[in-house]
């Protein structure tokens, strides 16, 4: 673990945002000709609409929601999570905070929260998807430092690791099957090894993300559930306890570097 | 060999034991952290002694137990019942190019796929092949004698019988892949008609 | 207006204001401009050759166009692409991509004083032909370009 | 949600640049929604770009057309501070529009 203190110590490190080598090049043409024409910027801009709205039986905003920097403090907020908040007594990920927030700032079932937290095909977007876009935004260039002071934060980075590497399902497959070493990729997609900082930090940095083939923001907590099911393993459940673990490993990889969410990938 | 063997299995046996504590602190937060859905049931995060082997970072790995646990894997490979080893390299590539296949979001009524090539490069005129695996372009001219027929069903069967915590799918022992599925996939790497040995031409 | 000029990550911080006027302006006109007619039956058409004929027109090649479209796309739900024409008298710039349902994908009428250059994005359903069209002076060019459509991700 | 266009124009020498990104779904009606449903054709008929009131780029697309569409033109004599629009109706007759003054 002592890696883990010299990766957030080193808080000045500039890390390159680029996509990895590994795909060889190919797809640098095409990249190029994307630009940086980023769609997701409209999708920031519903969610500062979706944080200004009042809503729930309560029909408050969730202006006052803290999301770890004292209520209603946006700007650079998501580059300190995942983290332990008191009020919960719960390591949590933005994903969970804000359904905390909704639940008890506005008073909303927290099923109805829970019921359809990501896009399917054919939507432009849902309320966590385009609040995280816009939380993402706010803390853009801020340097990655998700909680490690409280023993409960440790703890969900160990666990993390655990799950990282826990193989499973008819494929054997971890996290760390495709996502554990350096330089390769699947078909043609620079995979990254999530372990190590440079490549962890390249990738955490970058989500919430648009997705072209998708049309849509995913969030850092969808990544999880899709990288599970590719793994040929059950749901994920939005803010459970894996995924916000998961996340904390891959934030505390990636300390240091700067966000630069919302991305705009494959 | 016989006292070789039970020297093995008791060196698995004490290697197993701290691993298996954390491996159950880490499936009851997976439980917890999961729901069944579609043909994907909650047994899935079940694991096996293998499974549970493998679950370490690399590096950390111990692997004085790996040489008893290729022989037993060995021991247990299904040659094909008819002895015939190889089927239709056409069959092979739409298999080596399906990805689809156990995922809750995939129809169970399609055939599974084999996605070689999402980490492997094969057809050297295809440009979308993964690196996780070694190129296996013009496999065919690595022979075809009965020990490289065998040496690669096995390979695709279970291939922790020769290279213990390898990230490659168990296609057959986990029942991924048909005996029939298996046998084209082996015609597309080793049959010299299969583009995967046929050079690209200028 | 100046947070609607920029798309970058950084710097943009009061989007609601700007917001509230799109939307105030996004109740304005029904019909955009008289003048266009939509070549549904082209637009309909199922091949590149049926399209041509919808057209009534049938084009020759001209390097005078330059198609920029990617070798290889990553995603082909968007796969950017440019036409220029440096034919005189260019009028409309049409975009083509052959294997798609219905390969007519846009029309760009280039009035004068516009450049005879146009960048969109495009679906392309799988690895094919693209075209760039350019109409002058009662006259069809055409060019071609071949872009890769890859296979992605673990699950195929 | 729909509607929005965000367009950034910039002088570059004798022309202006015009970028348009455009918020809209650009359903073909081919695709099904994931309780297997046939998701309605939806898509971006018209488009016209306007330097003041003059037209400088019209356009008619199909649903091949990304989601969240760009267009990318450049056109003669626009000077810093002119206005400069693009609007859109869509095959349900629903319009978006944006404008923006040229930099």
């Amino acid at each position: 673990m002592t890696t883990r203190k010299v990766l957030i110590a080193a808080l000045a490190v500039v890390v390159p945002i680029a996509s990895a080598v590994a795909d060889g090049g190919v797809f640098d043409e095409y990249r190029e000709m994307m630009g940086d024409d980023n769609p997701a910027i409209f999708v920031i801009e519903e969610g500062e609409e979706f944080w200004l709205q009042e809503l729930g039986p309560k029909q408050v905003s969730l202006e006052t929601c803290d999301l770890g920097l004292g209520p209603g403090v946006v700007a650079g907020a998501y580059a300190q999570l995942p983290r332990y908040f008191a009020d919960t007594d719960q390591v949590m990920d933005l994903e969970s905070r804000l359904v905390h927030c909704m639940v008890e700032l506005q008073g909303r079932d927290p099923e109805d929260v829970h019921a359809k937290p990501y896009s399917l095909r054919g939507d432009m977007g849902t309320e966590i998807e385009a609040l995280a876009a816009w939380i993402a935004d706010q803390s853009s260039g801020v340097p990655i430092a998700p909680g490690q002071d409280q023993p409960q934060e440790r703890a969900m980075y160990d666990l993390g690791e655990q799950l990282f590497y826990y193989r499973a399902g008819p494929h054997d497959f971890s996290c760390a099957t495709c996502h554990g070493q350096d330089g390769a990729r699947i078909r043609l997609q620079a995979l990254g090894n999530l372990a190590k900082h440079e490549d962890a930090a390249s990738a955490y940095a970058s989500w919430p993300a648009y997705r072209i083939s998708e049309g849509v923001v995913r969030t850092m907590g969808w990544r999880m559930r899709d990288c599970f099911r590719q793994q040929r393993l059950p749901e994920l459940i939005m803010g459970s306890e894996a995924s916000v673990a998961l996340q904390m490993y891959l934030a505390v990889n990636a300390a240091g570097a700067p966000m630069s969410a919302p991305g705009l990938k494959r | 060999m016989t006292i070789m063997k039970i020297k093995w299995a008791g060196l698995l046996a004490v290697t197993l034991v701290p691993i298996m504590a954390v491996a159950d602190q880490t499936y009851d937060v997976l439980s917890q952290s999961m729901r069944a859905k579609n043909s994907v049931s909650m047994d899935r995060l079940t694991q096996d002694s293998l499974q549970a082997y493998c679950s370490k970072p690399r590096d950390e790995a111990n692997y004085s137990t790996a040489a008893a646990i290729r022989e037993s894997r060995l021991a247990a490979i299904a040659m094909p019942a008819d002895g015939v080893f190889v089927g239709d390299w056409r069959q092979g590539h739409d298999v080596a190019n399906n990805g689809r296949g156990l995922q809750y979001s995939d129809d169970p009524s399609q055939p599974n796929g084999g996605n070689c090539y999402a980490c492997h490069q094969l057809d050297p005129r295809e440009v979308a092949y993964g690196t996780i695996g070694p190129s296996l372009t013009n496999y065919g001219a690595r022979g075809q004698s009965d020990v490289m027929l065998r040496y690669t069903w096995t390979k695709i069967w279970d291939t922790h019988a020769y290279n213990v915590c390898s990230h490659m799918p168990r296609f057959g022992a986990q029942g991924i892949l048909t005996e029939q599925q298996i046998k084209d996939v082996m015609a597309y790497l080793m049959d010299p008609d299969s583009p995967v040995n046929r050079p690209v031409e200028e | 207006m100046n947070q609607t000029e920029t798309f970058g990550p950084i710097g943009r911080r009061q989007f609601l204001r700007a917001g509230a006027a799109f939307a105030a302006l996004a109740i304005a006109p029904i019909k955009l401009l008289a003048s266009m007619v939509r070549p549904e039956g082209a637009f309909q058409a199922t091949t590149v050759e049926a399209t041509l004929a919808e057209l009534g027109m049938q084009p020759v090649e001209s390097s005078d166009i330059v198609l920029e479209t990617p070798n290889i796309a990553e995603n082909g739900a968007v796969v950017p692409v440019t036409v220029t024409s440096s034919i005189p008298n260019t009028s409309r710039i049409f975009v083509m991509v052959e294997k798609n349902p219905n390969p007519l994908a846009a029309i760009f009428d280039i009035p004068e004083g516009t450049e005879a250059s146009v960048q969109t994005r495009v679906k392309v359903a799988q690895t094919c032909l693209l075209y760039g069209l350019v109409e002058a002076d009662g006259k069809l060019y055409m060019t071609t370009r071949e872009t890769k459509v890859t296979l992605g991700g673990c699950g195929g | 949600m729909a509607g929005r266009i965000r367009i950034r124009a910039q002088k570059q020498g004798e022309y202006t640049e015009v970028k348009a990104l455009m918020r809209h779904p650009m359903e073909t009606g081919m695709r099904k929604d994931a309780a297997g449903e046939p998701i309605p054709a939806h898509f971006i008929t018209e488009v016209a770009g306007k330097h003041g009131e003059k037209v400088v780029m019209s356009a008619q697309w199909g649903a091949a057309v990304s989601q969240n569409p760009f267009l990318g033109f450049r056109f003669k004599g626009g000077e810093s501070g002119d206005e400069v629009s693009v609007s859109y109706i869509d095959n349900k007759g629903e319009t978006g529009s944006g404008s923006t003054k040229i930099r």
